[in-house]
This record gives structure tokens, sequence and C-alpha cells, in this order.
């Protein structure tokens, strides 16, 4: 039916005698909100990081889109048009909370060295351009008032949402969240969970890593099961809630 | 066992809390409850004197503790589960179970830390495997365990715990729970417990607190909370979706 | 001529920083000359009153110090800077502002192309007097092969340049070619690498304290080939520093390093002794040829004064016809010769139980 | 004398062992100061000229015997590192490690300036502990005082290194730099860790100083040309290594001398720094230093 | 915010302008001349490390390579200034390319360590390669710049070129700084791997800043060695290289304006201290030049000890504290 987005083909990766990822398979379709859960440790942050170039795959491989990504440096793989967010917050703190945004406009920009450098930024449209877009972004995530605050003096929650409005800024095509929900509290996660669908109908491919079951159930469409590094079960909620494996190893109860 | 009295804190002219007054009895476990930016951490943080208190008293055993340091603060037995696993990165797991038993070490000796280590250990066991690694590449629920290990080696007696389930497995939160139950019946822990987790913090809490805009809007018993429908709007939504929609 | 009652003199030395061991010394000898002539009247009933600016060594400071010195103070004339790079930042500013600056460094391309240097004078003696004096003796005792190691300063590249370019002149044959840095601490590796150029002789040409170390790095190789000084060698603390090691090297110097040993009949005895009694009373120091330059320019600015007044322009023709027995020697300017020194203002000089004394012939 | 081609590298080697252990006992003084605080502390330079000075005013001027001068120019100077730390560090608010950096600059003018007027402008002597008589090995000769300072740099290697990784209190030291606000909350009194790191850098600093006075002269503008060899050092050995400081500073050493001594003198100084950033190249954290957890640690 | 920075820069414009009528005397605006040198090295200095979060201990070197381009060119093979000044950024730039590339995967105290080592090489090199450089004798006979006819020999004209060059270069850095690559290089001073994660390419970005901020100092060197005719290796050592890095964090390196202002204090500084000496003698008491670095190192301490983000903030918070005191003021009257 709808093409494959991204597929991780018998991915590996091992520290030293740590071995972090193991013949990982996983598709993930276009337009879908896929997500990944499992146990503390299991691997998932590290796929996230191979997928993005922050690591380099030991074996096995990537395909986005049908070609191959492993390998490739973060800023590359950014110009695809992947987008990512961190388990622990990477804000840039000295700079406002709009000028973060504006760099996830980055790619989606052009000005090199040599026209910032000649041309002030009033004369610049794309700057403005940039700006707008930036501001609505924000908006997006409910950090519009918020928006000439220095973004280290943010509260962590909102320094998350505010990462989350920098990948969206990014315009992607794939947008991976890792524990977005983490800090949030139980209204703001139903809130963020909605965001997910809205971004997911804006025809992003979401993939989520999540240890909010209620989020995870609520809104997938595929899930993934992650333990030691494998992928021991995949389907949809119903299927993920009753499989008695999965709740030896995560769900408990 | 320890009473904040209209204590005032700033961030260079942002006034984030506001005249908060909180108290939290012997063996009681205590929950404060509120948005993102609200000011629980700078709570915590104030109580430890790792955030500058201007205006207002804290007591703890009744001695007033507002302007004493934060090393003084761990010695009479206040710990905390900082926000954002404050773990030492370039050192290995095992060295950061050690400083957090430092003054274990200096009391008890090297037996009583390394009695307090496995006892981490045997909490939780994905540590003993990870313990020479550099604690810094730990997932991020391996590193929130850690800083929680960090804090109970120090065995206090009040602990402050800063969204101690953000990033954890439902199963490891749900034993970190039965912990700190656990450790109350034991020996008597006192704990403030900041929570994102809202329902599931209430539901061990004897008491909890909702702050808003630093200021403290409501103060109730947790089963009480849990019942308040404005709090139910606001930090337990879930289920009632349909009415904030 | 700002004001009737005192001539403006300005002197910069490098009283701090990395030369403040040639700078200190300059400064106590002017402080100590103009207090002296005030005292007694002044010069022609007029203060002398010196404006005294620290480089540091620096040359952005040297020019800065001299722009105050001609701009804001208004002096007649300048003495200083003490080393060879300050001097040459500082020459282009004095020559455009038409003032004398009369330098207490070395370096003779100070003074060169002479058309263009009009206003500039330097009191050291040059360097290439230095090696004519030392190769001289070399030709005396009959050794041919040099190995040269030189300090990485201005000092020590123009010594460097000249020893090179001279050695033909006397038949000498440069077997090795080593320098070290001020800060070094350690030469051996170069004189490891003399030793097997199989030099007969050793010039060490620095100014920088770490010269002293030579003595004692060659002592510890055991090497026994005589050693030559430059006259930057001329402090008696590097000869003390050197201790033991330093018995028997030979450099050329100015004779105030070793008045006592001086025949009373030299021309220069008298007024060497006596400034090296009042120096070394003043300030409990020993001295030094580099205080000796400041002397020398007092002298020279202070007669010049007397005779013509503040005005720069007959200041400068005063010196360019100058004569006059200083410390460094007996001093003859001329249009051509901004120096006025030969190689007969040298003495060799040997270190003989921890004092300088006159190598006997 | 005959020296033939060993003779000439064994001499080059012991002239190399001794630069090197001047700069390794230097960067150990770097390194105590980073462990703590994660700065690098510019005033090194002049806890080891204050050493030195002190050093030959107290057996020279006051003719003290050199065991008794050692120590009390050694109190000396930690005390001057105490006072330091109280003084200028401790009231610091909100420590980064530029603004620290920039004010061990300040001191380290301010110690200058006060040991220019205290010592004057002159370079300073003294004699070699026992005596100036080279000792011949192979033909090569070594300074009874090179002994000196080999062994003196190893008995205090030896104690760094069980001091920082094997007990608690070098653990913790370490912790302070890592995370102010974790160290606190583990009960570690960090003001104290970073005082007793400043007492330790100076202390050894002065101890370097002494020590190699009587091979290098001092005076009061040595400091800064020591401290920046002995930063070099104590980064391409790993910052906070104190063997990799050793090995680096040994490496530097000899190689100079090496360089010194077989290619060119001009560019001695020159050749070793090259070799030196190339290895930096290769291993971006130092040669001891453990990549992954320098990648780790924010600057 | 960005309409303030280039508002500074008018009424920077302005003062320049008009300070040569106020001061007259070339002493004054022979120091300011060096001023300007400064500020425009620290402003590359400042995108550097105030931006991109780079530490540079090298950059007396890219300040040395401008000069000795422009001593040996103009001096040695009679090039014209301005296609030796040309050259020497040309030659700047690339080795700032060279030496970046390893360089700057370098992290903190370790790429403090690989920048001063290039530093000191190349102070080394221009000791001893004594046939290219003149060695520790120097380049003498430097001739002076001719702008468009106008020789720029005496301190006026040199002040009003340096500091239009000032001027420029700050508008180009403002301009920089406040585009899609300043905001960039931002993000790489924050998070690395965020920055790589929005697609900032972090290495490529290193080292085109590294390059522009040597070509500002190269360019700063340049117009050293034409105002002073004559250069030798002694202003290019590592220390001064200390001293641009303690510039820029003095003023605040959060800021272009924090650098400037830090260069132009630290530049100001010691010639004031020299005219305190002055001061402290007309009153009779005895000073002596050597309490200068006393004096000087005690300003910059307590600068640090009571400025913590810089003069450029202190002044800031000065003026918050003020104003709150006013107003409160102004409240109590009221009430
Ligand atoms: N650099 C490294 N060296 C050694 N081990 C590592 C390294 N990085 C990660 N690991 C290990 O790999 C495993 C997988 O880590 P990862 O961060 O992917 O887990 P995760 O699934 O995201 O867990 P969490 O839910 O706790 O965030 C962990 O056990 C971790 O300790
Ligand atoms: N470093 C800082 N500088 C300035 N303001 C800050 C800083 N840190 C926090 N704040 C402000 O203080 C307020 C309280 O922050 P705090 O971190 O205590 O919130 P919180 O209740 O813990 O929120 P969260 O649930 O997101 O962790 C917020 O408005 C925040 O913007
Ligand atoms: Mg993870
Ligand atoms: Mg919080």
């Amino acid at each position: 039916m709808t093409e494959i987005i991204l597929e991780l083909k018998k991915l590996r990766k091992n520290f030293g005698g740590v071995v972090a990822v193991d013949h990982m398979d996983l598709t993930v379709e276009s337009g879908s909100i896929t997500s990944m859960i499992g146990p503390n440790g299991a691997g998932k942050t590290t796929i996230f990081n191979l997928i993005t170039g922050f690591l380099k795959p030991s074996a096995g491989n990537i395909l986005y889109r049908n070609t191959d990504i492993s390998g490739m440096k973060p800023h590359v793989i950014a110009r695809k048009a992947i987008a990512r967010t961190f388990q622990n917050v990477q804000v840039f703190p000295q700079m406002t909370v709009l000028e973060n945004v504006m760099v996830g406009r980055h790619i989606r920009s052009k000005s090199g060295f040599i026209i910032s450098v000649l041309v002030p930024p009033f004369c610049r449209r794309e700057d403005k351009k940039n700006r707008t877009d930036a501001e609505k972004w924000l908006d997006y995530v409910g950090l519009g008032h918020e928006s000439d605050k220095t973004a280290g003096s943010l509260s962590l929650g909102n320094q998350r949402k505010l990462e989350i409005a920098r990948a969206l800024a990014m315009e992607p095509k794939i947008i991976l969240l890792d524990e977005p929900a983490s800090g949030l509290n139980a209204r703001e996660t139903v809130v963020m969970g909605r965001l997910i669908e809205k971004i997911r109908k804006m025809d992003i491919t979401v993939v989520l890593v999540e240890h909010d079951m209620e989020l995870v159930m609520d809104i997938s469409d595929q899930i993934g099961v992650i333990n030691f590094g494998r992928c021991i079960a995949t389907g949809n909620p119903a299927e993920i809630q009753s499989n008695p494996e999965v709740i030896a190893a995560y769900l408990g109860e | 066992m320890l009473r904040l009295v209209n204590v005032n804190s700033y961030f260079n002219l942002v006034h984030v809390l506001k005249n908060l007054s909180l108290h939290v009895n012997k063996g009681e476990i205590v929950t404060l409850i509120g948005a993102n930016g609200a000011g629980k951490t700078t709570t915590l943080r104030s109580i430890s004197s790792l955030h500058p208190v201007k205006g207002g008293r804290i007591y703890f055993n009744d001695l007033d503790i507002t302007h004493l340091r934060t090393e003084k603060l761990v010695k009479m037995g206040i710990a905390q589960v900082p926000e954002g696993r404050q773990i030492f990165w370039p050192m290995t797991v095992r060295d950061n179970l050690e400083l957090g038993g430092y003054l274990t070490f200096k009391t008890d000796g090297k037996k009583a830390l390394r009695a307090g280590i496995d006892r981490m250990y045997e909490l939780f066991p994905i540590l003993r495997e990870r313990k020479r690694q550099y604690a810094g590449t730990l997932s991020g629920g391996e590193q929130q365990m850690l800083a929680i290990a960090m804090a109970l080696m120090a065995k206090p007696d009040l602990l402050l715990l800063d969204e101690p389930s953000m990033g954890l497995a439902p199963l490891i939160v749900k034993e970190i729970f039965r912990v700190i139950l656990e450790l109350r019946e034991q020996i008597g822990l006192t704990v403030l417990l900041v929570e994102q987790n809202a329902s599931s913090a209430l539901k061990i809490a004897d008491r909890g607190y909702v702050i808003e805009t630093g200021k403290i809007i409501i103060e109730a018993q947790a089963s009480a909370l849990l019942e308040n429908q404005e709090v139910k709007r606001a930090y337990l939504g879930r289920d009632k979706r349909k009415m904030w929609e | 001529y700002a004001d009737s009652k005192a001539y403006h003199v300005g002197c910069i030395f490098a009283i701090t920083g990395k030369a403040s061991w040639l700078g200190e010394p300059q400064k106590n000898t002017v402080e100590m000359l103009a207090q002296k002539i005030n005292e007694s009247g002044g010069i022609d009933g007029k203060k002398l009153v010196l404006h005294i600016e620290d480089t540091q060594g620096d040359n952005t400071r040297a020019v800065n110090a001299v722009k105050k010195l001609i701009k804001k103070f208004n002096v007649c004339a300048i003495l200083g800077p003490s080393r060879s790079g300050t001097s040459m930042a500082a020459i282009p500013v004095a020559q455009a502002a038409n003032i004398p600056l009369i330098s207490c460094a070395s370096a003779e391309i100070m003074l060169q192309p002479i058309e263009e240097r009009g206003w500039i004078f330097k009191l050291a003696q040059n360097d290439s007097d230095a090696v004519r004096k030392i190769y001289d003796h070399l030709v005396k005792r009959g050794l041919k092969k040099v190995g040269v190691i030189t300090g990485t300063t201005g000092f020590g590249a123009a010594g460097r340049d000249f020893l090179i370019k001279m050695a033909p002149e006397y038949g000498m044959e440069i077997v090795a070619d080593e320098t070290y840095a001020p800060g070094d601490t350690d030469m051996t590796a170069q004189l490891v690498k003399i030793r097997n150029s199989g030099a007969q002789v050793i010039v060490n040409w620095s100014i920088v304290p770490a010269q002293s170390i030579i003595p004692q790095n060659m002592k510890q190789l055991k090497m026994e080939i005589p050693l030559y000084q430059s006259h930057g060698f001329a402090n008696i603390k590097y000869a003390q520093a050197a201790g033991e090691a330093a018995e028997g090297l030979i450099f050329p110097a100015a004779r105030i390093m070793a008045v006592d040993t001086l025949p009373k009949r030299h021309p220069q005895y008298a007024l060497m002794a006596e400034y090296k009694s009042e120096y070394e009373s003043t300030y409990k120091d020993n001295v030094s040829t580099f205080g000796g330059h400041a002397y020398d320019g007092i002298h020279l600015l202070s007669g010049a004064l007397e005779k013509v007044g503040d005005d720069p322009a007959e200041i400068r023709n005063y010196i360019e016809n100058a004569r006059f027995v200083g410390t460094g020697g007996i001093f003859c300017f001329s249009p051509k010769d901004h120096c006025g020194l030969d190689k007969t203002a040298f003495e060799l000089l040997t270190v003989k139980n921890g004092k300088f004394v006159v190598l006997e012939p | 004398m005959e020296s033939g081609g060993f003779t000439d590298f064994l001499q080059f080697i012991f002239m190399g062992l001794q630069r090197g252990c001047i700069y390794a006992l230097v960067a150990m003084g770097f390194n105590i100061i980073y462990s703590a605080t994660g700065v690098i502390n510019f005033a090194q330079g002049e806890f080891v000229v204050l050493g030195g000075l002190m050093m030959v005013t107290l057996t020279t001027g006051f003719g003290l015997s050199i065991v008794f001068a050692f120590l009390i120019s050694t109190l000396f100077v930690t005390i001057i590192g105490i006072l330091m730390e109280r003084c200028t560090i401790n009231p610091v608010k909100k420590p980064t490690v530029l603004r620290l950096i920039i004010i061990t600059i300040a001191v380290s003018i301010l110690l200058k300036g006060v040991a220019m007027i205290i010592w004057g402008k002159g370079s300073h002597y003294m004699r070699h502990f026992s005596g100036s008589d080279p000792f011949v090995i192979a033909g090569a000769t070594i300074l009874p005082q090179t002994l000196w300072i080999i062994g003196i740099l190893g008995v205090i290697v030896v104690a760094f290194v069980v001091f920082f990784n094997l007990t608690m209190t070098g653990k913790s030291m370490r912790a302070c730099a890592i995370n102010r606000d974790a160290a606190c909350l583990a009960g570690i009194n960090d003001r104290n860790m970073v005082m007793l790191s400043f007492a330790l850098s100076a202390g050894i600093g002065a101890v370097a100083g002494i020590i190699v006075t009587p091979i290098i002269q001092m005076d009061y503008a040595r400091g800064a040309l020591l401290g920046l060899k002995g930063f070099g050092v104590a980064v391409v050995g790993g910052l906070g290594n104190s063997l990799g400081a050793v090995i680096a500073g040994i490496l530097v050493g000899v190689l100079e001398a090496l360089s010194g001594g077989y290619i060119s003198s001009h560019y001695m100084d020159a050749i070793a720094l090259l070799i030196l950033l190339l290895v930096l190249f290769v291993r971006p954290s130092g040669l001891f230093g453990s990549s992954e957890a320098s990648r780790l640690k924010e600057f | 915010m960005r309409h303030k920075d280039y508002m500074g820069l008018g009424i920077l414009l302005l003062v320049i302008i008009f300070l040569p009528f106020v001061i007259t005397n070339d002493y004054y605006l022979g120091v300011l001349v060096f001023t300007a040198l400064n500020c425009l090295t620290c402003i590359g200095l400042c995108l550097l490390m105030g931006y991109a979060g780079q530490i540079s201990l090298g950059h007396a070197a890219f300040y040395a390579l401008g000069a000795y381009a422009t001593g040996i060119l103009t001096a040695k093979l009679g090039w014209s200034s301005w296609m030796a000044m040309g050259t020497g950024v040309i030659i700047s730039a690339g080795v700032a390319f060279l030496v970046g590339v390893p360089s700057l995967r370098l992290k903190g105290h370790y790429l403090a360590m690989a920048t001063l080592g290039f530093g000191a090489i190349i102070h080394i090199v221009l000791i001893a390669a004594v046939n290219m450089t003149g060695g520790p004798s120097g380049v003498v006979g430097i001739p002076s710049l001719h702008f468009f006819g106008i020789e720029l020999n005496t301190d006026t004209r040199f002040f009003y070129f340096s500091w239009s060059t000032v001027i420029i270069g700050l508008l180009l850095a403002l301009n920089l700084i406040h585009s899609r690559v300043g905001r960039g290089l931002r993000a790489i001073h924050g998070s690395e791997d965020a920055a790589g994660s929005s697609g900032v390419n972090t290495s490529v970005y290193k080292i085109k800043v590294f390059m522009v901020s040597a070509v500002y100092a190269s360019v700063a060197g340049s117009l050293y060695a034409n105002y002073v005719n004559y250069i030798d290796p002694g202003p290019f050592d590592v220390m001064h290289s200390v001293l641009l890095l303690t510039m820029v964090a003095v003023g605040g390196m959060h800021t272009i304006w924090g650098a400037i202002t830090g260069a132009t204090v630290l530049s100001l500084l010691p010639e004031f201290l020299s005219s305190m000496s002055d001061y402290f003698e007309s009153l009779g008491l005895s000073y002596q030049p050597d309490y200068d670095t006393l004096i000087y190192g005690g300003i910059l301490l307590l600068m640090m000890l009571f400025l913590p983000e810089g003069l450029v903030d202190g002044m800031n918070s000065i003026r918050r504290i003020t104003s709150t005191m006013f107003i409160r003021a102004r409240k109590k009257l009221v009430f």
C-alpha cells in the first residue's frame, strides 16, 4: 500500500563488548506513527543515533527511501529531511527561543558565508521568512509567548517542546522523537499526543520512543518492542498489549 | 521535619518562587505537582541551597538551614535526585556510586560503602553489569537509575526527588516507588516528590501540593487531590480527555 | 622649549618586561645623574627634567612612548630605547618628528642608511667592533675553527651576522652555527654538535641571562676549548651565575666592567671609578655596561644643552660633532658616524676568581 | 675526549630527560587544579618561580640548610596557593571555565609583579644540591641535580597516581570539576576540594621551582614560559593524567634534545611542537586521556 | 536587538569622525590606532570564540602572517601595500584552513593547546627563518599605506583609516552573526550534536569561521606593519595571543561589542597607567613603573571578579540596577 520510507536491515552496533543493537530489522511506512518501546538500555536511543549519523553501524544497513544512509554525517542526513530530538535535551542555551527554532530552518534556507557577511539581515527576504516560519512553529508547540527568552532559562519540559519545534521547523519528511513526553504531565502528554497526530497529518512520518504506554498505545500505528538490542515483536497496539513476551519483558502486570 | 516559610527565589530579575510555604512531616511522602515552569525544580534546588533563597526561611528539624551550604545539608540528611540526571559523566558507574556514598565512606568506612554499593546493584541489576562503563555512555534510563542510586547511597533522612520516573520504563518506575515505600517502612524515610506522572505519585503520597507560577495554590491529602476536579482537569486529565477539549 | 626654567629630556627604557635587566640600570643611572645635576644648580641654571617611559621591551609600547615624549612632553631629545627591536620601532617616529634619538642598543642597522637616519645616534659599541676584537685575538692565538652559538634576540642575531660575514676577513672558518632561545635552560645539544664539528673555540653571542648556562654546560660536557663571549656578557651577575665554569672565558667589553684592574692613568679611569662607586653605593647593585650607556647619554645631552640649548636641530648638530670620554669608550661622533666608537672602545676581559679583569696580553 | 655516535645520543637523551622532567613537574601542577576545577591555572608557572626564588633567598641569603629551606619554600608557596584560591577563585559566584582562566592570568600578572618588586629583575642562581660534578655514563655526562629531579618526580608521580585513582579524596576532587552541583549533593565540600587542589599544585610547583633553579637559574619572568611548556605537556599527556604528563614531558624534552642535536637548533622547539601537534591530531584527547571521557566533558 | 547593534555602529562612526577634533595630540591618536588594530583582531576572535565557541590561543600568528606578508612583500620585493595586504589575507586564510582542518576536531583545552602550539611554531619560524623574515632583527623600511593617492603617514590619517576598517569589519561581523550562518555558528557553540542534526555542517562551519577570524587578524597585522614601518617577531609571541583572548573575555565574549570594549580597555589601560605615574610624580609621590604590572594585574582581576559576564554586561546590569532603584525611589515618592 504505502511506500516504505525507512528500513533497518540487520543493523548492529556494539561498543567494545556491549552489544547495544543486534540484528535489528524494522520497516517504517511513510506517513505512519511507529513507536519503539522496550526496557531501559534496550538500544532505542542507539538506533536513533545510528539513523541520524551520530554513530556508525558495526554492521547492517539503514535505507531511507531506498538509499543507504548508514555512516553519513549528521548534517548530511539532516539535509535529507530527517529530523530528531534528543533524550538528553539539547537546546542552544545562549540563543533565544526564537533563534533556536530559526536554526531549525537551516536546511530550508541557503545564504552562505559570503552573502551573510555582505548583506545586512534586514535586506534579506529569506531571513524574514525564516523568522515568521519559526514563530509559527513556536506557536504550534505552545511556546509563542516565550520566544524572546534565552533557551537556557526555560524549564526542562519547555526545552523539550522547543526541541520539537526546532525539529519541525526543518519541515522534515520523517521525525524521530526520543521520549518527547518525559517531563510532561498527564495533561500535557495528551496534548503532545495530539501534536504528534497533527504532525503525522502534515504528512510527516513519526518514529517515537516513549515509555508512556498510554500515549504509545493511543497514537501508534505500529509498535516495535526492543529488548537487548533486538526487535522481539512488532504489531499494532492491540497485538502488542496482548503479547506475553512483551508483558514479561516490559509492561509488567 | 522540613518547613519552608515564605520562600522567594529569583533568576536575575525574574521572580520564580513567590512566598512559597510548605512542610513535610517526618515519615511522610509529600508530592509537589505543577505545570512546566511552575517552579518545582527551583523549589527543590532552593531547599538544597543549590539556588540562592532571597527572603523566607527554610527549617529542617526546626533548625534554620536557609543559608547553609549544600554539603552541610547532605551531612544533615537531605539528599536530592536532581533533575536532568546530574551524574559524573566521565567517571565509571562504580566511581559514581562511590562518590554518592562519600559521606558513608567518611563516617562508616570502606565496608559500609561496599555494602551500600552492593545494595544498589541488587536494586538496579543493570548497574552491576555496567559498573565499568563511563556513566555518560549509559542509556537515559540507566543514568536515571544511577542518579537515584547515588542519592540513596547517601542514606538520607529526607529525600528530594525531582521527576525520578523520567525516562524509566514502567516496570522500573513501579520498582522505584515500591522501594520508596519500603524505605519509609524500614527507616522512616521522608520524601518530597516532584512528579509529572501525578496520578502515580499521588497514589503513593500522603499529601500533595499544587504549585502554579511559583505559588502554592492547593494543599490537600493525596486522596483528596486525586478527586479534586481542578487538579484532575489540569494534571491528571488523561481519561477525561473530552473534558478539556 | 615648553618652559624656560627647565630642559625636558625623554628617556625610554625597558624598565619592566622581558628585557628589564637592561632597562633597570639605565633608569637608575639617569635618575641618579639628573638628581646630581639638579642639585648642583642644573644646566645653565635650568633644571634638567627627565621624562622616563617604560617600553616593557615591547615595540608597540615603545612607539607610543616616543610619541608621548615628543607630543605630550615636548622633549628636545630622547635617550633610549634599551633594545635593538624597540629602537627600530621607535626610530621612524623620532626621525619623522625631527627629534634626536640616542639609542642604548647596539645594532648597527639602526644607523643605516645614514641619510635616512640623520636624527638617530647610538651609544653602545658596535657589534662589528666586538667581533673584530675577538677575531684579532683568535688570530693571535692561531685558532681558526670557530663554533658560533647565539641567542635568538636582536642582539644575538646581529652578532651572528657579523661573526659569519667577517670570518673570511680574518681567515676564520665557521664550523658550527647554533642558536638558543632566551628562555632555554640547557644547551648541551648545541654544544655536542659544536664539539663534533671540530671547533677549536666557541663564541657565544647573546645578551640574555641564559648565556651563562653555556659555560656550565661546557663544564658538564667536559669541553675544554676556549670560550669567548660577546660584550653582552658584561654583567658581573652572569659570571657569578655561571660560577666556576666561567673562569677563564674571554669577552670584549667596555672598560667600565673592569675599572679596578685598569691603570689609573687611563683617560676613562676617573670618570668610570666615580660612576661605579656612586652607582653601587646608591643602588647596592653592580654597575653594568648597559647602565653605562645611559650615563654616557646623559653626559652627552647635558653637554649639548649647556652649549646649544634645547633646540632639537642644534642638539643634533652638536652631537654630530661631539667628542668626549665616556664609560663606553672615547666617543668621536661625526656626520658619517653616529656611533663614535671603534674597537678601541673594547678591552678584552676575562673572569678570574669571579671577577672581571683585563686580560693580560 | 672521544665521543662516538652513541655517546652523543645518550647525551641528548640525558638532556631530554632533564628538560622533560622539569616540564612534567610543571604539568602535574596543571593537572591537579584541572582535576578539581576543569581550569588551567595560568599562575602555575609563577608558583614555580616563587618556589625557586624563595629557595635562593633562604639558602644564599639566610644560609639555611637545603632541607630546611626546601620545606619552608614549599610551605610558603603552598600558602600563596591557598590565599590565591580563597581570594580570587572562591568568591566567584558563577565560575565558568574561561572566566576562571582569565582570573588565573590576572593572578599570574600580579604574582609576577610582586616577585619583580621583591626579588628584582636579575636572575638568581644557587648551588646544586650535591655538587655539580657530572657522572659519566658511557661517555655521556649527567648532573647529580638531574638525578635529584628524576627521583623527586618519581616520588611525586607515584603519590599522585595513588591519590587520584585510589583514594576517595582524589576521586571527589575530580567529581567537583565534572559537576559541581552533583558533587555538593554527594556531600562533598567543593570549596575545600578546590582549595586543597590549589594548595597541592602550588606545593608541587614550588618543589619544581626549587629543584630546577640550580640548573636553569630563576628570574621573576620565567613563569610564563615554564607555564606554557607545562600546559602543552599536560594536554598532550591527557589532562588530569599524572603518568601521561610524565611520559609526554619526557617525550617533549627528548624530542627537543634530539631535534636540537641532530636536525637544527634554530628549529628545535618548533620540531618538538610539531610532533606534539601530530600526536594530538592522532589522539585528540592526549596520549593517555580517554577519548570517551573527554568527549563527554564540556569546556 | 539587531537595530540596536546597527545603531551602535552609527554612534561609533560619529564618535570616530569627531574624535580627532577633540583630541589633537598625535600621541593619543597613535594609541587609538593600536587600539583599533586590537579591536579588529578581537572582532575576529570573538566570532570564533564567543559565537562559534572555539578557543584559539594562536591568533597572534595570523596577526604575524599579515604583518610579515606586508613587510616582506613591500619592503623587500617592492609590491604595493594593498597587494601585499591581500596576499597576507590569502595566506592567512590558507594557513587557517590547513591548521583548522585537523585542529578544530579537538575540543576545549586540547584545541587551546593545538592553536597555541601553532602560534609558537610560527613565532619560532619568524625568528629562525632569517633569510626570509630577517630573524630577530626584523624587517625595516616598510612603506606607509596609500589610500587613493593620500599617503597615510600621519597619525590622524591613519586613525581615520584604521577605525574605518574597524567599522567595516564590525559591520560585516554584525551581518554575519545576525544571519543564518551566524545562527549556525552559535548553534555549534550551544550543542554540536543538535546543530548537526539541524543540518549545520559543523566541521566546515568551524573551519570557515576560523578562516574569517584569521583574515581579521591578518588585516590588522598588515596595518600594523604599514603603520609602524618596522616589524620583528617581538609583538607576535604567544603572550600576545593570550592577551587577545583576555581582551575578548574581559569585554564579554558573547557579543561583538564586548570584544571591542575589552580590546579598547586593555589597549588603553597600560597607557593610562603610564600617565598615572606622571600624575603621582607631580604629586611628589614616588612611583615606580614596576607598580604598573601590579595595578594592571589587579584591575584585570577586579574586572573578572566583579563583572562576571564582562564589561558590557557589567555596564548593562549597573544600568538595570540603577533604573530599578530609580523606579523604587519614585514609587516611594508617589506613595
Ligand atoms: N558509548 C557506549 N559505550 C558502551 N556502552 C554504551 C555506549 N552507549 C550506549 N551504551 C549501552 O548501550 C545500551 C543501549 O543504550 P540506549 O541508549 O540505546 O538505550 P535506550 O533503549 O535508549 O534506553 P533508555 O530507555 O533508558 O533511554 C545501554 O545499555 C548502554 O549502556
Ligand atoms: N537558568 C534560568 N534562568 C532564568 N530563568 C530560569 C532559569 N531556570 C529556570 N528559570 C525559570 O524559572 C521558572 C521555574 O523553573 P523550574 O525549572 O523550577 O520549573 P519546573 O516546575 O521544574 O518545570 P518542569 O516541569 O518543566 O521541570 C521557569 O519559568 C523558568 O523559565
Ligand atoms: Mg534512550
Ligand atoms: Mg523541573
